[in-house]
């Protein structure tokens, strides 16, 4: 047997995680992981962990970590970055973190073109607290306090985080991936490892959104899950780059 | 032959590798349930395997591991 | 030793900061404090020190947990709305057991209040900044060469306990110019193991975090914090006394309103009546052993603040009736004159009050 | 020598901070304690200026002046609010060009001095705060000329230092007795007749150093103030 595929990436420590059975969030730590190790930086990359369900990633990922308040990732992450200019800094924050609470760090990180990463992963609902309405949650979605479907006239709209970033400058990268399918998990990679590239290469802000699925919340298996973010997800959020600004960065 | 490994104490029966694997050998095994109540997924005809990877790609718990004679073009 | 010059509280503190070894600013502009971030943003770019200004005080305590957490000296200063915005992040600090020095150049409340000086933020300081069992270091300098010299102390007993410092000013201090001499620049060390800079492959990875789900682990944490919170209460009290020894009404006066009181001990003196004045320079620890020193010879004590009565509490805790304690205090930003606070010594004196 | 407490009062752009700085600073060259302390917010852009300066042997209390022996009012408002404040026996130093109103206690001493005018005749329209500081130091003698030239140096933003040598003639022009009526009514009591046709106005007669001479009306000493 000459090769392995699927062994677990250095930087992922191997320790069980907490997330649900089908949670989409384990795939998107293996890839950050796996990209860590790719590009050597596990020894000077410190993570930021946001409030929600991906609180504990400062339990599975390898490098050194910090808790943020919730939203304040990008903010910590601003601190940790202008401390330690040599050091690889991403966020990993959820929809409520980044697009709620957080919005604000968020679009001034950005603006301020911080050399960061941001890991957003977007469920279209609140995790941890037990399925709330989310800045995401789609129209008409069911939530605990939703719970006639979400009424935009009411509830206002969801935020779509990438296109409403790509309007800033500052911004290096702005690409929306997710992980319904092997084909589409390797694309997510990509994404993640150029994001991390371009922080290396100090072009700026650059978040790379992940569709993700949110089971339990949802009330559907992790197979119906992923039909469910096909069929009503991926028609709201599109994938695809937002923004980049390339080799040459921006004008 | 490739060969098709699943941490049985990790794998959490969420099934995301059965609707993965394109040969439809992945199923959960009911016959055990694991310490933490999940019955973890198992290959039903391992001749069948053509070593694509689909399945660990898709675990969000690194349970699975697969050997190849040769890593597919496609996995990177 | 260098040269005395005139300088302003605000800019006093920001190079005092800088002698200190801070490298790292994160601030938000806000009356009467302003003054530090125009200055920090002027002197840091110049020797290669970061200076941010964030987009609220929310973001900029929390850029400031992320400097903190990544080993570096690092500071923030607001005034008292600013303060209020930044508990959380403060909370989320002391829990992280993250040092950094925060300033509040006090002013007017509640609310948007005012703008003009005040000792309302008494309580906010040194109960309950934010949510949880937590304290910081809390200074209360009376003079702009005092805060400068506190300053440095701050940042040392702040890397010292692994815990957030607070240097409490306000609009009069943070405004006035006074003859400094400022300290010898510092260079600390850059060596805290707990940080967050990247393990190089050399250790396990740090995690600077304040989330504890099991109620026994988090109280264990919690105990042992306060287990440091004693040691720091028996040793780092710090109180001036002045004319104390035969007083009979003994003021006690922290900032600017002890710099009032002492010159309305001053007057009571030329009028035969034995005033004195205990100066609380650390507000927590509040320098217990101070007063307790003299309830025994004391008739009386008065508290002077600019508010409406906050440290007289711990006095009277203190003093626990042994011994009455008035409090007299002016707030909204209205500084009490010498006059007033006469005045009370006075009635105190002839038993009027 | 004894302490000063000092209110210097005016609006916004008269350089009431900048001299009190001077004071301060002359002070600190002195070897006194000093403390100086502005009033600040919105009002530093709207309409008044005032700033209290302690000189002092001893450790200074309170840096805010509440009953000053020294009271420089600038404008009227600022005359009308502090005017009571002043300790019986002590100063008030009023610029005249710009208050018409005269004080109506008899208990302090007070000086009129067109202060304004005569920085404008002197061709340096905006420097009336210096030639009210001239006159101040002359009447209080709280340091000496070399350290209020020293506390002048330090003041002066290097930037600005081409200003120095007008701001020196300023304060020359507010210690010169010419400027008060000796034969003022009331004890204590000096008024300056100020006559625009006199001929003082010409600056060369008061040996003016080329530089500000030359220098054009209403150029701006006033925004010497940091």
């Amino acid at each position: 047997m000459a090769k392995v595929m699927g062994e677990r990436p250095k930087a992922l420590l191997d320790v069980p995680l907490h997330y649900c059975p089908g949670c989409t969030h384990g795939i998107v730590h293996r890839l950050v992981a796996e990209v860590i190790d790719e590009l050597g930086v596990e020894g000077r990359a410190t993570g930021v962990a946001s409030v929600g369900c991906s609180v504990f990633t400062y339990n599975y990922f390898g490098c050194d970590m910090v808790q943020a308040p919730h939203g304040r990732a990008p903010a910590v992450a601003t601190g940790v970055k202008r401390a330690r200019p040599d050091n690889v800094v991403f966020t990993y924050q959820g929809d409520g973190d980044l697009a709620a609470i957080g919005m604000g760090e968020t679009v001034h990180a950005a603006a301020r073109g911080e050399n960061i990463v941001a890991i957003f992963i977007n469920n279209a609902i609140y995790g941890m607290t037990g399925g709330q309405m989310a800045p995401t949650t789609l129209p008409g979605q069911v939530t605990q306090t939703t719970p006639y479907g979400r009424d935009p006239a009411t509830a206002g709209n969801p935020i779509r985080v990438c296109e409403l970033l790509s309007t800033v400058k500052g911004v290096a990268l702005a690409q929306r991936v997710t992980v319904d399918c092997p084909k589409n998990v390797r694309a997510a990679k990509k994404a993640i490892k150029k994001a991390f590239e371009y922080q290396m290469a100090g072009k700026g802000y650059c978040i790379v959104e992940v569709v993700s699925t949110c089971p339990t919340n949802w009330g559907m298996s992790p197979a119906d899950s992923i039909q469910w973010l096909r069929d009503n997800m991926l028609p709201y959020y599109p994938l695809g780059v937002y923004k980049d600004v390339g080799e040459e960065g921006e004008e | 032959m490739p060969k098709v490994t699943v941490d049985n104490d990790r794998c959490k029966g969420c099934e995301m590798c059965v609707i993965a694997c394109p040969k439809e050998i992945l199923e959960l095994d009911h016959s055990i349930t694991n310490s933490k109540g999940y019955h973890p997924a198992h290959v039903t005809d391992a001749g069948k395997c053509i070593g694509c990877g689909s399945c660990t790609i898709m675990c969000p718990d690194c349970a699975i591991i697969v050997e190849v004679e040769r890593c597919p073009r496609r996995y990177s | 030793m260098s040269e005395k010059v005139l300088m302003k509280g605000n800019e006093a503190i920001a190079e005092a900061a800088i002698a200190a070894g801070c490298r790292h600013f994160f601030g938000y502009p806000i009356t009467p404090q302003t003054e530090v971030a125009a200055y920090m943003s002027k002197r840091m770019p110049k020797i290669g020190g970061v200076y941010l200004q964030a987009e609220s005080e929310v973001a900029s305590i929390n850029m400031v947990l992320g400097a903190g957490a990544a080993g570096v000296r690092v500071m923030t200063s607001t005034s008292s709305p600013g303060i209020s915005l930044m508990s959380e992040g403060i909370s989320y600090i002391a829990g992280s057991d993250v040092p950094c020095l925060i300033v509040n150049v006090e002013r007017g409340g509640p609310g948007l209040g005012g703008i003009q000086p005040s000792q309302s933020d008494y309580f906010q300081a040194t109960r309950a900044t934010g949510h949880g069992d937590f304290h910081m270091l809390v200074f209360a300098p009376s003079t702009v060469q005092e805060t400068v010299d506190l300053i440095s102390d701050a940042f040392d007993l702040g890397d010292k306990y692994r815990m957030p410092t607070m240097i409490l000013s306000d609009g009069l201090l943070g405004q006035m110019m006074e003859p400094v001499v400022l300290p010898e620049p510092k260079d600390p060390t850059d060596d805290k193991e707990w940080s967050v800079r990247g393990h190089q492959g050399k250790r396990p990875h740090n995690v600077v975090n304040s989330l504890y789900i099991d109620p026994a682990v988090l109280e264990k944490l919690n105990f042992e914090r306060f287990e440091k919170y004693e040691k720091i209460k028996e040793t780092e009290q710090r109180a001036q006394e002045y004319l104390v020894d035969d007083a009979d009404i003994i003021l006690v006066a922290f900032g600017a309103s002890s710099r009032i009181a002492h010159s309305a001990v001053d007057a009571a003196r030329k009028q035969g009546i034995k005033a004195g004045l205990i100066r609380p320079i650390t507000l927590w620890p509040f320098p217990e052993k101070a007063i307790e020193k003299h309830v025994g010879h004391a008739k009386a004590f008065l508290s002077v603040e600019m508010n409406m009565g906050q440290m007289v509490e711990d006095v009277r805790m203190i003093v626990a009736r042994r011994k009455p304690v008035h409090f007299y205090g002016r707030t909204g930003g209205v500084v009490p004159t010498p006059k007033e606070v006469l005045q009370q010594i006075v009635k105190i004196n002839g038993g009027e009050l | 020598m004894t302490g000063h407490n000092i209110l210097l009062a005016g609006f916004g752009g008269q350089g009431i901070l900048f001299t009190g700085k001077v004071i301060a600073y002359a002070g600190l060259m002195e070897g006194m304690e000093v403390s100086w302390l502005p009033s600040y917010g919105p009002e530093m852009r709207g309409g008044t200026a005032n700033c209290s300066v302690c000189l002092s042997e001893d450790p200074i209390g309170s840096p805010l002046v509440t009953e000053p022996d020294i009271l420089v009012a600038m404008n009227l408002p600022s005359l009308e609010k502090f005017e009571k404040d002043v300790v019986p026996g002590g100063l008030i130093i009023v610029d005249s060009s710009i208050i018409t109103k005269k004080v109506a206690r008899d208990d302090v001493k007070v000086i009129y001095l067109p202060a304004s005018e005569i920085a404008e005749k002197a061709g340096i329209k905006g420097a009336a705060n210096m030639v009210i500081l001239g006159k101040l130091f002359k009447e209080t003698s709280f340091c000496t000329p070399e350290n209020l030239d020293k506390g002048l140096q330090k003041t002066i933003p290097a930037k600005k230092m081409d200003l120095l040598d007008k701001n020196r003639l300023c304060i020359r022009l507010g210690t010169e007795n010419r400027f008060q009526n000796p034969g003022a009514s009331a004890p204590g009591f000096i008024f300056y007749n100020f006559d625009s046709t006199s001929s003082w106005k010409d600056p060369s007669r008061y040996r003016i150093p080329a530089s500000a001479a030359g220098c054009a009306p209403g150029s701006a000493l006033g925004a010497i103030s940091p």
